[in-house]
Order: structure tokens, then C-alpha cells, then sequence
């Protein structure tokens, strides 16, 4: 019988295995490769079956079936997609930037996946354990505002134009909030390293792991880095860059073929990263809520969480309409930002309320949290308010029909 | 800090007492003018914090009246560190309580006076603000840090005063009161330096090494200076100064009446229960210093000043002034209190006054809010009808101003009475203070005659037809008459009861008023006892006590008396039209006016003092202009004959041979202006070159 | 050669690409470019001196180019807006255009 | 309350998710090739040509009048007038259509042409499965794709055909009576043998028309 | 102990960057090969052992300062229309060439005589974690911090206020701009 630690360790155990087996100077190579190897087919792989799930989940959504034609149920129909995207014809226009163009959807993948060199998506499951990963993963994401501003600006096209400027004007206004919602968690854990944060949630006391999002701040903060992280990734209902109503399909209008199925991948890719970020700051990593539930892989554990907010974000996008630009940057800097910066409050609060200052552990425990979770909800009411003044749909009255 | 274990929460935390409506105050400053409620609530909620605390520091006082004190220390110069701190013991505890109790029914009574007013926010703000000075006076617990806050007072009483600064009576209302209390500010600010220089401390009380305690009071009494005095006595008289330019003492009195311009609930605030109340608390706080013959000042000051006022609010006929010169009249009695009673006396009246005092204004502010803003009592009479609880309350106010036995007022200005009966050194005081109280009952008599019985004589303040059919006011409330001077038919408003946010203060006022004196009777003197930190109890053989119950009867007569004379001028035949002379005016005419003119102690003043100033103004004026602007001219003269000399010679001797030079000069100048030509680049260029050669030459040389 | 005149020498480069950028561009955006060029030239200097220094535990030339990193930040997002509102003035960029101030 | 909306919406598309695996009612879908929606009654779309009997060739009830070519609005239709002629439905001789081309990429399924004809001749299709890979020649559909048989029309709108059918049988009967009292007149005129020349069917019919013509 | 190759590689990076951002015609060609420029930079920093300052310059320098040229380049309309010439041959751009070149020969020239930059041996990689820099951020260069924070939020306030259009006058119902629409 294979042990549950053995069962854990066993993608581990293989990549040292087969590094053993190689000539010692071809060793660190060899590793590097097999890291970046798994990571681009796990997370491409993935990409695919999202597709193809987000269509089926889309459509039960509408009371529709989804794709079901390629093959059983439909679950072939990425590689269908792939056959067509590759080999549809790549169109360039005449007076696009030919190199920029170009190589702006490449940037933009290459960037992205740089993102998943940090993620812990097991135990020892990370490949660079950055003493700076939060740092990393933001700086490295960064990048990506400037390859959808060159794709946009090489396309020489007015609507791409827009919508690039729209995606990153978005994507900036957005990345604020989205840092600072991780604030909290860095300021709890003391360290930047993705890796240090789990395993600073994977303690459990009383059978409950550590989970930042068990604690008011941390379901604040997680609710708060997921609605930006949605608009980061330019998702419904934030997907105005690519607002179809308006600017046709924003910045990458005259993509096609491959290099259009790359921004789409880009775009997935982008997803699982921030959602794998918020994964590890807020939802624990690879651990298991409940110390009993601990026998189950991590990696297990990782890929579940991943694949439920990925439904997440499907469900988001088939329920809410897309917003309008200047209700998104009203949200983004009269809600968000003064929220995160609540929620960090309320975090430091949090620790100050030690067992020493509200008492022992279980109303203790229960006053730390109704205290933190009022700090948080007060000023959320207060600012809903404000966002909600002048909102009020009032009585359509006709001029001329009655 | 220094936290002793002994010292309580509430006692670390009373700093918080002043500290709330002062932040109420900074807060509400930054709030937009439509934002009344949220100013309004920042007001009344952090009063009522401060009332709570208040409450919580005059239960520690009771069960402990041990002064507690807590000091820190504030600014460093040399090696010395400057102490503030606070300090809670009976005194502060009681005053604490009725200033944050007081202060609470004003402002929600100013809810419904100032509701309005176009800067109601800015009202709050002031009102807050007052607030905490005040209550940071009480509590200082250092002649320094009282200072501090005693010149807040005295800002938030300019600013208070000068509300509706659009008038110029009430901006120049503030002025008077402002510069007038300075007068006194200033003695009090030598005295604090003195002081200083004699103890080493402003602390009051700091262990043993306090200005007040044993032993710097020791070795002050024991300093003679100037004029035998010993230095206590004069730096207890300067104390007195600032006290007396606060409490409107003779003859620093003159700002209090006219002060009454600002808004009403300023008048009961500041005139009634805090601000005046804090020069006699100031001279309560440092009692210790105040030697034997510093208390004789004290007493007779304020004695001339209780029935110097009580006469002239006599002929007064604008209501608020004649309960303003009734309460510089008081704050007489409660000098006198101090002078020859001791803390407790005059502590006791200044409670007691502060709520029926309170009282006594609100119940004017409503009856000028409901006579549509009108002041004069000759245009009142007969309201008794439409405003039954104002008149009610009212009534309950002046009888204990008037001192009717079982009120209030009686059995504190009684203590006082009492205490001046059996004074040592003179009877003098006592038999002023009985004539004051004679009076006292006389114009309250008065007023109420004029105020609420009688028959109404209102003015003829018509309202508008359009506000009539725009319902702005109800139809009980008006009636058609013909105007006595036009013989138009014309519709007035009735007075009108006011509303329940400005009547409830009122009621609750007016309780205290008739039932706060029952602490401090003879039989049962617990306030006085609470004050010096021991227990009593309850005892009516007191009463026995040698020459206190003749006393009592007789200044109850005194009373009765004072009152009959007012039924007789007053009662017997009210007046019928606002024209007609006063009952008084009939008899003496001369008395009367002299008094309606305040003894001319403004018109005295601006031909001494103030004359004296302009024409100092005016001879410095003349110096200026004739001699030192004379001295100036001639000399300017003189360079002016030199420059038409120079002119001469530089035009026909230097300018030949110069202006080819300027030219040359000018083409030089262009020249080089051509290297400004407004490029950045130019200069960046330059810079860099300039780099390179620095840097060439700092190598240079470090190369060998 | 050792690392820290290679560092240096790369920073020298940096540098004197930035000023000639900066001196010869006409875009004000472009000499601004080259201004940033010669600011991240000096910063790469003190990394150099603090990773090669004799005392790299004390951290000074690394917490220099953080707060220079701010700075620049700082620096960039008003210079840009001063072109924005010169642009907005004058209808150009062109710094050789831009003469209002001259002598 | 913000955010309050967003929940109600989202429990409202996870009711559909859930429920729309329960309960099929739900799916509105319908599986194309396999399900196929019957059209109504007056579904139309791109017109065809009505032939009668069996040969298109013969039956086709074009006379070639060229209005509709005419009236087309996109000017889809190209027709080419033959050079002989043959007989029509009554016996009367026409010309037909040697070409008569439909170019359905062109056509707008207007069915003005319908209305226009005089001869009952084209008429409204239901197809709508049109897609080819042949992209210029596919959709051009010339006259033998065109033509179907009144069969077919009496299948796709069975009571407009029932209508046209009976208003051509009383035509035709019109017509033969009127051929059948010609042809009396003309044997009483030339040869009182009594005619037995009662033959069946327009052919028939057609010949003492045309002699009446000559 | 020469340079490693890493070293070379990234420098070359940066510097070809550097001189295709100051050279090429078009803007945005620019504004990218600077980008490219920053983010060798941030490599290098990240192979000396700066972790933080590098991924400090790539958040700041490509996330925000690359982004922030680019808008200024497409709001001063510098991204359309006809490029500049990138080398005007007028004398004032030779004398910049000229200056810039003088500054780099005695900037050598130091560098060469520098005693320092001979000696600099090659010292082992100093270990510093986040954790240090923060405490030496929050304790030795608090206040600094602090100052930079506040320099940065006057900054943010006057660029806003620098960029802001300046309000023409307008009557406050906006009837002018109806017309203008209007007409």
C-alpha cells in the first residue's frame, strides 16, 4: 500500500528520479526543463478543458447545451478549436507595425506564464521559492499592461487602440487594489514567499487550518482580490476592453489565427495565475481546511480550489452584465481602494486584538472577529451607500404616450 | 506620565472630558454647511460622552474624594520640563458636571433656537469648541494649561458673542468683551509669571511640590513685597484681575451686558452656567493663595458689584439685559461668597445660579423666539397665555434668582448671607448683599409683570397675507386687528409656545431649579461637605445654630418685601401700551434714566479711558506726522536738491562719454542673450561639458 | 577586468546613452526617456557599490535605489505631466520648439 | 444594499445550471440536424418553378414573360426567352425559358416575383439548408434546379396549391369550354359530321385552337 | 575572476536597449526598446543579488513609468503622424553627440584610474531577505521612507493637477456645448 505522504510526493518523487538519472552536468538543465515542461502542458491542458467547460457552464446557465458535438458530450471540441485557429489564415494588416504586432501575443503568454514560476501548487510543489514571489508575481504581471498596449497600438486601428487604451488604463486602475488586498496577508504571514504563506494557513489548531479566509479581513481581502483580479484578467463583467457593443473586440481586433487563440490563452492563463495567487494568499494553497482531510494530495487540494473558482469566474460571467466605463472607475477608486485599505486596518486590528486583549481563546476568538468584521462592514454600507446615490431607477414617464 | 495605582480609569482618562467636544468641534469644523444634523449630532453626542464621563468622575469623587492628579510633561526648555497635567478632586467633580450637564440641555436647546440659521454648522463647532475649553479649565490641574484653555474661552466667547458678526452691535459686542477681558487677562498673566518666579511650578498641586500647597503657600505669605503686602495677596489680586474681567466684576462688567447681541443659547452658556462661572471657579481653584486680605478685596468687589447691577438691571428694558446685569449681580454674590464664606459658599451659589440662571435665559430665548425675535419686555405683557410652560418655568427661575424660601436660590444666597453676617471685618458686604437682594426680587418682579401678565401690548409685528395663505404659520396663531398707528386692518401673529426640543430643557431646568438647593440647606449642608471631603448628615438641629434662622426669616422678608414693591409699581396697575412710561420713570425720572443709561459707567469709561487712549493715539499721531515725518522731509528735501544737482552734472558731464558704453554694454548683452535662447537642451549641453571638465580636473589631480 | 568596473563601465554607457539621448532627441517625452536611461545608470552604480562594497550587510546602496526607484516614479509622473500641459500650450513636443523662456 | 443584485443573479443562472440538468423542460435547444422544428404553414423562402406531370421540361409553366425578371428588386433573375414554342397548360402556345437563373446569394426571398407572375408560375420554397462549398457557382441555381413538381408544391403549402389548383381547373375548363364551342361552331361551319374528335387532354383540345389562330 | 556570462549577456541587453530607445524613429519603438532597456536593468540588479530593488524597477519601471510614456506619447499625438528624424545633422544635435561622448571618455577614464574599482574583489553574494530590508526600511530608514512617501503624494497631487485641462469658460448649464453640437 503506497503511503498518503508517497501518494502527496509523487510527481516529486518522479522529477527526482529521472534527474538522478541523468548525466550529472546535464542535471540542473534537465530539471528546469521538466519545471517548465509541466508547467506549460499542465496549464495549457487546463486552458483546454476550461474552454470547453466554460461553454458547457455558459450554456446550462442559459438553459442551453453547449458545445456537445466533438466528441462524447462535446470534450473534444478544443482540439477542434486548435485545428481551426491553426490553421486559419493569419491576417495582418497592411499598416500594422509588423514586429510589434507580432510579437505582442507572444510578450503577453510569455510573460504569463513567467507568473507561474512562484505558485505553489503542491507541497515542494513550486518551481522558485522567491524569497520576493508576491513581489515577483505582481512585477512580472505588470509587464502584460505593455503587450496589450502593443498589440492595441501595432494593429493601427482605432478600435484596437481604445481598447488597448481601456485594458490598461483597467488594468493599472485595477492593480492597486489588487496589491493591496494582498497586503493583509503579507503583513499577517511576515514574508513574501508564496511558499512561506501557505504554509503559514497549512497550521491547523482544533482541526481548522490557518486559512486567511476564515478570518474577516481575509474573507474581505479575498472577496476584494477576487473582484479585482476579475477585472485585472479583463473578465466579465469587467471585459469592456474587449466590449464587443462598442469596440468591436478591442485590442486584439485584427488577430487572427494562432495569434488570436494565443491572446485567448493569455487571457485563460492570466485567470488561473491570479487565481492561483488568490489560492495561495486567502484559500490556504495546496492544504486541506480540516486537519482530517489532510490524507488527501495537495496537489489535489490546489487544482480542486483552482477549478472552483474557475467556476467561479464562469458563473460570474454568466450572471452579471458587462459594466460601463465610468461605473468602473468609480467602483475601482471610490469602492475598492478605500475598502483595501479598510480591510488593512482591519487586519492590523486584528492582530493587535490579541488573546491578551479581548480574553481567552473562544469568545475571545468571537469578539476578535465581530470587532474586525464591523470595522470592515461599516464602511462598506457607508460606501455602498455612496455608490448607490443617484442609482435609484426612478418611474419611466413618457412625454408624449399618455 | 505618572500613573500612580491608586489612580482609576476614569481619572487617567479625564483628559478625554474636554478633549471630546473639542474634537467634535475639529471635526465639525471640516464639514460642509449643509451637514447640520452630522455637526449637530458630533456636538450633542460628544457632550453627552462627556456628560457620562463627568458623571463617572463625580461617582469617583464620591466615593473618593481624595484629590487625584495626574501630570506629564509638555515642553523642555533647558533642563527643565513644563508640567500640565489634571487633576479631579470634589470642586472639579461638581463642576465637571454641571458645566457638561448644562452644556448638553443648551445644546440640544440651540437645536431648535438655532435650527434656522444659515451657519448652524459653524454654531456647533464654536459651541463644542467652548465646550471643551471650558471643561479643560475645570480640569487643569496647572495655572498654565487653565490659561490655555481659559484663552480658548475667551476666543470661543469672541467668536460666540460676534455669531452674527453681520450686525455691528454684536461684532463690536465681541470686541468689547474681548478687549475687556483681556484687561483682566493680563493681570492674571503677571500673576502666573510671578508666580512662576516664586514657586518654580505651575502645577496646583503636585504632591507636596505644587504652587497651592503647604509649602509654597508658606513661603509666599512669608515674602513681603511692595506696600506690606505679603506676595500670596498680591498675586492672589492679580489672579482675581483675570477673574474678575471673566466674571464681569465692577468695573470690568460693561462687555457682559452688551455680550448678550450674540445668539441666546451663548447668553446661557457663557453668561449663565460656564464662562462667567470660571473666574469665580478660578479664584475657588486657588483659594489656597488667596490670603485674609485678598479675600476683604475679593468680598467688597463683590459686593459693590451685586448691588451696583441689581440697580441698573432695575430700568432695564431689554429682557436678556436684564437678566445679564442679574447675573453680573450674582457673580457678585458669589465673589462675596468666596471672600468671606470660603470655597464652598460661593461654589454652592454658583451651582445653584448656573441652572436657574440657564434656565432664565432659555426661558427668554423663548419667549423672543416666540415674539418673532422681539426683546423688549414693553412690547410683551400677557404671554402668560400662549406659552404656559415657558411661563410656568419661567416662574420657577425667578422665584429661585429672587431667593423664595424652599428654591434654589434661597438657601444658597442664604449660605452667603449668612457667611457675610457673621464676617469679621466688616458688616458692610451684608448689608449691600440684603439691598441686592431686595432689588433682586424687585426687577424680577418686574420683568414678570411685564413678560408674562398683564395684557398684551405686542408691537405690531404683522406678518405678511402671502405667508398667511401659504400656511407657514398656523391660523390660531394670527389675528386681524387695526393698527394703532396706521388704522390699516392688518393681521399679527400670535406669540407662539416653542417647540419641544427648546420647552424640554426648559422643564428639566427648571426642576433642578426649584430641588438643587435641598444638597447644601443648613439642616443637611452635604454640598459644602462633599467639598471639603467630609461626610454629614442629616441634622435639623443645625438650624438652632445661633442667628441662622432669624437670619433666614429675615431675608425671606427681604424677599416678600421685594417682591410686594414689585406688585405695587408693577401688578396693581399694569401698563397698557408699550409707550407708556415705566412706574418707576413716573416717580424718579432722573434715577430712572441714569440706571436705564447703566449709571453711564460705558459713557465714563469713553471719556476717561478711552478718551485717554485717542488722545494718546492722537498724540502719537502728530509726533508722527510733524516731527518725524518733518524731520523725514527735510531730509528728503535735501536729497532731492542733491539729486537735481547730480542730474544736472550726470546729464551734461557723465552721459557723453557713459551712453556709448551702455551701448556697447547692450550689444554685449545680446550677444550673450543668444546663449539663453530658452533651449533645454542647451543647456543640458552645457551642464555635461561643465561635468566633463569638473571631472577631468578632479582626476587631474588625484592622479598624482 | 573586475565586476565592479564592469559594472561600472556598463553604467558609464548607460549613462552617456541617456545623455545623448537626451541631448540630441527633440521629444521632450524622449529626453525625458533619456533623463530615466541616466537615473537608472547611477542606481545601477550603487547596487554595484553595495554588492561589491566592503559592507554589503548594511544594505545603504540597495535602500538607495529603492528610494531612488520611488523617486523616479515620482519624477516621471510630473515630468510627463508638465509635457502633457506644455503639449496642451503649445500644440508640439518639441523641445527645440519650446523657446518662450529665452533670454 | 450593494452586492444584493449580484446574489439574486447569481443564484438565478445557478438555478438554470443545476436545474437544467434535472429538468429537461428547461433546455430550450433544439438538436438541429437531428431535431428539426416543423416549419408553419406560410414559411417562405426563395422561389422555384412549378412544373405540371412528370417532365419539367414540358410542364413547366414559364411562358418566359420576363416580369419578374423585371420587377426583382436585387435583379436576381436572369431569364433567356426561347426561340420556338409549345404549347401551354390550356393548349396554347407559348414560349418557355431556355435559361432561368436564380441567383439565391442575390435573392432577398421578397416574393414579389410571386406575386407579379401571371402564370402561377413560380412560387415561394421552404428550404433553408442552402450551404455549399462551392462558392460562386453553388448558389446560382439555374432552371433545372428550379423546377419542381406541383406535387411537391401541394406538399409544402397545401392550401395555397389547393387554391392555385382549383383556379387552373376552372381556367383549363373555361378554356375547353370555349375550345369545345369553337370547335362546334367550326365543324357546323365546315363539315356537319359529327365531331368525334373529343379527345382527351389539352393536346386534344389544342389543335382546333390553333387552327382558329391560323 | 572576469564577468560572468550572465553578466555580459544582460548587459548587452541593457545597453542595446538603451541606444535603440535614444536612436529609432518611431516613438513607441522607443518607448518599448526602453522598456526592454529597464527590464535587462532589473535583470541585472536580480544577478547582483538585488532581488527586491530588480523586481522594485520591474514593477515601477515597465508596470508604471513604460506605461506612463506611452500615453504621453499617444496624448501628445507623438504615436501617429510622421516620425521624427532621429539624427537631425544640425550642429546643436552634433554638439549633444559630442558632449555625451566626452562625458562617457572621462566617465571611463575613472572608472580605469579608480583604485576602488580595481581592488573590488569579488565578494560573496550578500544574503539579504525580505525580511531584512523591511526591518531596515521600518527602523534604520523610517523617516526617509516616510518622506518619500509624502514627496510622492505631492507629486501624485501636482502631476494631477499639471494634467488636468485647464476649465475654459463655459456657462455651468453646458448650453455652449450643446450649440457647438448643435452647429
Amino acid at each position: 500500500m503506497i503511503s498518503a505522504g508517497a501518494v502527496d510526493q509523487v510527481f516529486v518523487t518522479l522529477k527526482d528520479w529521472i534527474v538522478f538519472h541523468t548525466p550529472a552536468p546535464l542535471q540542473t538543465l534537465v530539471s528546469i526543463v521538466i519545471e517548465v515542461a509541466t508547467i506549460i502542458v499542465v496549464f495549457a491542458a487546463l486552458f483546454a478543458l476550461t474552454t470547453v467547460f466554460e461553454r458547457k457552464g455558459l450554456g446550462r446557465m442559459q438553459n442551453r447545451y453547449g458545445p456537445n458535438r466533438v466528441g462524447p458530450f462535446g470534450v473534444f471540441q478544443p482540439i477542434a478549436d486548435a485545428v481551426k485557429s491553426l490553421t486559419k489564415e493569419d491576417v495582418v494588416p497592411r499598416a500594422a507595425d509588423h514586429v510589434v504586432h507580432y510579437l505582442a501575443p507572444l510578450v503577453l503568454v510569455g510573460v504569463v506564464f513567467l507568473t507561474y514560476a512562484v505558485l505553489p501548487v503542491g507541497r515542494n510543489m513550486t518551481a522558485v521559492n522567491l524569497d520576493a514571489g508576491v513581489l515577483y508575481f505582481f512585477a512580472v504581471g505588470a509587464a502584460t499592461e505593455l503587450a496589450v498596449f502593443m498589440a492595441g497600438w501595432s494593429s493601427h486601428n482605432k478600435y484596437s487602440l481604445l481598447g488597448a487604451m481601456r485594458a490598461i488604463a483597467q488594468m493599472i486602475s485595477y492593480e492597486i487594489p489588487l496589491i493591496l488586498s494582498s497586503v493583509p496577508v503579507i503583513m499577517m504571514a511576515g514574508t513574501l514567499s508564496m511558499v512561506g504563506i501557505v504554509e503559514q494557513q497549512a497550521r491547523t489548531s482544533g482541526g481548522l487550518a490557518h486559512w486567511n479566509v476564515f478570518t474577516p479581513w481575509g474573507l474581505a481581502g479575498f472577496i476584494l482580490f477576487m473582484i479585482a483580479a476579475t477585472a485585472e484578467t479583463n473578465r466579465s463583467p469587467f471585459d469592456l476592453p474587449e466590449g464587443e457593443s462598442e469596440i468591436i473586440a478591442g485590442y486584439f481586433i485584427e488577430y487572427s489565427g494562432f495569434k488570436f487563440a494565443l491572446f485567448f490563452l493569455a487571457e485563460y492563463l492570466e485567470m488561473f495565475a491570479v487565481s492561483g495567487l488568490g489560492i495561495t494568499l486567502f484559500l490556504g494553497g495546496w492544504s486541506a481546511p480540516f486537519s482530517f482531510l489532510g490524507w488527501i494530495p495537495s496537489w489535489i487540494w490546489f487544482f480542486g480550489k483552482l477549478l472552483t473558482l474557475i467556476f467561479g469566474f464562469i458563473w460570474v460571467r454568466g450572471t452579471v452584465p458587462r459594466l460601463r466605463m465610468d461605473q468602473l472607475m468609480n467602483f475601482a477608486w471610490k469602492f475598492m481602494l478605500p475598502m483595501t485599505l479598510i480591510v488593512i486596518f482591519s487586519a492590523g486590528l486584528w492582530r493587535f486584538l490579541s488573546a491578551a486583549v479581548v480574553g481567552p481563546m473562544p469568545l475571545g476568538g468571537v469578539i476578535r472577529w465581530l470587532v474586525c468584521a464591523l470595522v470592515i462592514l461599516a464602511p462598506y454600507i457607508t460606501l455602498a451607500r455612496g455608490l448607490e446615490r443617484g442609482r435609484r431607477i426612478e418611474k419611466r414617464v413618457y412625454r408624449y404616450a399618455e | 506620565m505618572t500613573h500612580p495605582e491608586s489612580v482609576t480609569w476614569i481619572v487617567r482618562n479625564l483628559w478625554l472630558i474636554p478633549a471630546l467636544p473639542v474634537a467634535a468641534a475639529g471635526a465639525s469644523a471640516l464639514l460642509k454647511r449643509s451637514q447640520r444634523r452630522l455637526s449637530a449630532g458630533l456636538a450633542i453626542g460628544s457632550m453627552g460622552i462627556s456628560l457620562v464621563l463627568s458623571l463617572m468622575a463625580f461617582a469617583q469623587a464620591l466615593a473618593d474624594p481624595a484629590r487625584r492628579v495626574v501630570t506629564f510633561n509638555w515642553m523642555q526648555f533647558g533642563d527643565q520640563w513644563v508640567q500640565l497635567g489634571w487633576l479631579l478632586d470634589p470642586l472639579a467633580a461638581v463642576m465637571l458636571v454641571m458645566v457638561s450637564f448644562v452644556g448638553l440641555l443648551i445644546f440640544i436647546y440651540s437645536l431648535g433656537y438655532m435650527a434656522h440659521d444659515d451657519n448652524f454648522t459653524r454654531f456647533f463647532c464654536f459651541l463644542s469648541l467652548f465646550a471643551g475649553a471650558m471643561l479643560g479649565v475645570v480640569i487643569a490641574n496647572s495655572l498654565l494649561l487653565l490659561f490655555m484653555c481659559w484663552e480658548v474661552v475667551g476666543l470661543t466667547s469672541y467668536l460666540l458673542i460676534g455669531f452674527w458678526f453681520q450686525r455691528p452691535a454684536a461684532a463690536a459686542a465681541a470686541k468689547k468683551a474681548f478687549i475687556t477681558t483681556r484687561v483682566g487677562d493680563l493681570g492674571l498673566l503677571i500673576g502666573m509669571v510671578w508666580l512662576y518666579a516664586q514657586t518654580g511650578t505651575l502645577l496646583f498641586y503636585n504632591s507636596g511640590a505644587g504652587c497651592l500647597e503647604q509649602t509654597a503657600v508658606a513661603g509666599m505669605e512669608a515674602h513681603i513685597t511692595a506696600a506690606g503686602m505679603a506676595v500670596s495677596t498680591a498675586i492672589g489680586l492679580l489672579i482675581f484681575c483675570g477673574a474678575a474681567g471673566k466674571s464681569g466684576q465692577v468695573p470690568l462688567h460693561v462687555w457682559l451686558p452688551d455680550a448678550m447681541e450674540g445668539p441666546t443659547p451663548v447668553s446661557a452658556l457663557i453668561h449663565a452656567a460656564t464662562m462667567v462661572a470660571a473666574g469665580v471657579y478660578l479664584v475657588a481653584r486657588v483659594y489656597p493663595l488667596m490670603s485674609p486680605d485678598a479675600r476683604e478685596v475679593v468680598a467688597w468687589v463683590g459686593a459693590i458689584t451685586a448691588i451696583f447691577a441689581a440697580c441698573i438691571a432695575v430700568a432695564q428694558n431689554d429682557i436678556k439685559r436684564i437678566l445679564a446685569y442679574s447675573t453680573v449681580s450674582q457673580l457678585g454674590y458669589m465673589m462675596l461668597g468666596l471672600g468671606v464664606g470660603g470655597v464652598a459658599v460661593g461654589m454652592f451659589h454658583l451651582i445653584t445660579h448656573a441652572f436657574f440662571k440657564a434656565l432664565l435665559f432659555l426661558g427668554a430665548g423663548s419667549v423672543i423666539h416666540g415674539c418673532t425675535e422681539d426683546q423688549d419686555i414693553r412690547n410683551m405683557g400677557g404671554l402668560r397665555r400662549f406659552m404656559p410652560v415657558t411661563f410656568a418655568t419661567y416662574t420657577c427661575g425667578m422665584l429661585a434668582l429672587c431667593g423664595f424660601p424652599l428654591f434654589a436660590g434661597f438657601w444658597s444666597k442664604d449660605a452667603i448671607l449668612h457667611a457675610a453676617h457673621g464676617w469679621g471685618v466688616s458688616q458692610g458686604p451684608f448689608y449691600l448683599g440684603a439691598v441686592g437682594a431686595l432689588l433682586t426680587a424687585f426687577y424680577m418682579t418686574r420683568q414678570m409683570y411685564y413678560v408674562f401678565l398683564g395684557q398684551r401690548r405686542l408691537a405690531e409685528a404683522t406678518v405678511s397675507p402671502a405667508a398667511v395663505a401659504a400656511h407657514e404659520i398656523p391660523a390660531e396663531q394670527i389675528e386681524p386687528v387695526v393698527s394703532a398707528r396706521t388704522g390699516e386692518v392688518c393681521i399679527i401673529e400670535h406669540p407662539h409656545e416653542s417647540p419641544g426640543v427648546m420647552t424640554r430643557p426648559l422643564v428639566v431646568l427648571a426642576v433642578f431649579a426649584v430641588l438643587l438647593g435641598f444638597v447644601g440647606t443648613p439642616a443637611w449642608p452635604w454640598f459644602q461637605s462633599f467639598l471639603a471631603g467630609e461626610s454629614t448628615g442629616l441634622d435639623f438641629g443645625r438650624f438652632s445654630e445661633a442667628g441662622l434662622l432669624p437670619l433666614m426669616v429675615i431675608s425671606s422678608l427681604i424677599v416678600f418685601a421685594g417682591l410686594g414693591l414689585g406688585w405695587w409699581f408693577y401688578g396693581r396697575k399694569p401698563i397698557l401700551h408699550a409707550t407708556d412710561p415705566d412706574a418707576l420713570e413716573k416717580i424718579q425720572p432722573g434715577v430712572f434714566h441714569a440706571l436705564a443709561n447703566r449709571l453711564y459707567v460705558d459713557e465714563l469709561y469713553g471719556v476717561t479711558v478711552i478718551a485717554l487712549t485717542r488722545f494718546c493715539a492722537r498724540f502719537a499721531a502728530w509726533l508722527d506726522r510733524w516731527i518725524f515725518g518733518g524731520a523725514v522731509r527735510i531730509v528728503a528735501w535735501m536729497v532731492t536738491g542733491m539729486g537735481w544737482l547730480d542730474a544736472g552734472v550726470d546729464k551734461f558731464v557723465v552721459n557723453g562719454g557713459f551712453d556709448e558704453g551702455c551701448r556697447d554694454v547692450a550689444r554685449g548683452g545680446r550677444l550673450l542673450s543668444h546663449l539663453q535662447n530658452g533651449r533645454v537642451q542647451n543647456y543640458l549641453r552645457v551642464i555635461a561639458v561643465a561635468l566633463v571638465v569638473l571631472a577631468a580636473i578632479l582626476l587631474w589631480g588625484r592622479r598624482g | 577586468m573586475t565586476p565592479l568596473a564592469g559594472c561600472l563601465l556598463v553604467s558609464a554607457l548607460l549613462f552617456s546613452i541617456g545623455l545623448a539621448g537626451a541631448l540630441t532627441r527633440r521629444s521632450a517625452i524622449l529626453v525625458l526617456a533619456g533623463i530615466e536611461l541616466m537615473l537608472n545608470a547611477a542606481n545601477l552604480n550603487f547596487i554595484a557599490f553595495w554588492r561589491f562594497g566592503a559592507h554589503p550587510e548594511f544594505l545603504t546602496g540597495l535602500i538607495f535605489v529603492i528610494f531612488s526607484i520611488a523617486v523616479a516614479a515620482a519624477e516621471a509622473a510630473v515630468g510627463l505631466a508638465l509635457i502633457l500641459a506644455i503639449y496642451r500650450h503649445a500644440r508640439t513636443s518639441d523641445v527645440s520648439e519650446i523657446t518662450e523662456m529665452k533670454g | 444594499m450593494l452586492g444584493e443584485g449580484i446574489i439574486q443573479g447569481l443564484v438565478e443562472t445557478a438555478r438554470n445550471f443545476f436545474g437544467s440538468y434535472v429538468e429537461k423542460d428547461r433546455l430550450t435547444t433544439v438538436q438541429y440536424p437531428e431535431q428539426r422544428l416543423t416549419l408553419p404553414e406560410a414559411s417562405r423562402n426563395f422561389p422555384f418553378l412549378l412544373y405540371d406531370g412528370t417532365d419539367p421540361e414540358a410542364g413547366l409553366r414559364c411562358v418566359a414573360c420576363q416580369i419578374c425578371e423585371k420587377e426583382c428588386p436585387p435583379r436576381c433573375i436572369h431569364i433567356e426567352k426561347s426561340k420556338d414554342k409549345k404549347p401551354d397548360f390550356v393548349g396554347k402556345q407559348q414560349a418557355y425559358p431556355a435559361v432561368f437563373d436564380i441567383d439565391v446569394a442575390v435573392c432577398m426571398s421578397c416574393q414579389i416575383c410571386v406575386e407579379v407572375c401571371p402564370f402561377d408560375a413560380i412560387r415561394m420554397d421552404k428550404v433553408y439548408e442552402l450551404s455549399t462549398s462551392d462558392r460562386f457557382g453553388g448558389l446560382l441555381w439555374t432552371k433545372e434546379q428550379l423546377s419542381k413538381p406541383n406535387e411537391y408544391y401541394q406538399k409544402i403549402h397545401p392550401l395555397e396549391a389547393a387554391e392555385t389548383d382549383e383556379r387552373r381547373e376552372k381556367e383549363l375548363a373555361e378554356a375547353q369550354a370555349k375550345a369545345a364551342a369553337a370547335a362546334a361552331k367550326a365543324a357546323q361551319a365546315a363539315n356537319p359530321a359529327p365531331g368525334d374528335a373529343s379527345g382527351n387532354g389539352a393536346s386534344a383540345a389544342a389543335k382546333p385552337t390553333t387552327a382558329v389562330h391560323e | 575572476m572576469g564577468m560572468t556570462f550572465s553578466f555580459l549577456i544582460l548587459a548587452i541587453m541593457t545597453l542595446a536597449g538603451g541606444v535603440a530607445a535614444m536612436t529609432m524613429r518611431r516613438l513607441v519603438h522607443c518607448a518599448l526598446a526602453l522598456v526592454v532597456s529597464f527590464a535587462g536593468l532589473a535583470a541585472l540588479y536580480l544577478n547582483l543579488g538585488a532581488e527586491f530593488a530588480g523586481l522594485a524597477q520591474l514593477l515601477v519601471y515597465v508596470g508604471a513609468i513604460a506605461i506612463l510614456i506611452v500615453f504621453a506619447i499617444l496624448l501628445t499625438r507623438g504615436g501617429e503622424g510622421e516620425p521624427e528624424g532621429s539624427f537631425s545633422p544640425s550642429p546643436a544635435g552634433i554638439a549633444g553627440a559630442v558632449a555625451a561622448l566626452a562625458v562617457f571618455a572621462v566617465l571611463t577614464w575613472a572608472v580605469e584610474t579608480s583604485s576602488v574599482a580595481r581592488a573590488g574583489a569579488a565578494v560573496a553574494a550578500p544574503q539579504t531577505t525580505m525580511r531584512e530590508i523591511g526591518f531596515a526600511l521600518m527602523q534604520r530608514y523610517v523617516l526617509p521612507l516616510e518622506v518619500i512617501a509624502l514627496m510622492l503624494t505631492a507629486a501624485l497631487i501636482g502631476a494631477v493637477i499639471l494634467a488636468l485641462r485647464e476649465k475654459r469658460n463655459e456657462p455651468a448649464d453646458g448650453t455652449a456645448q450643446k450649440q457647438g453640437l448643435r452647429a
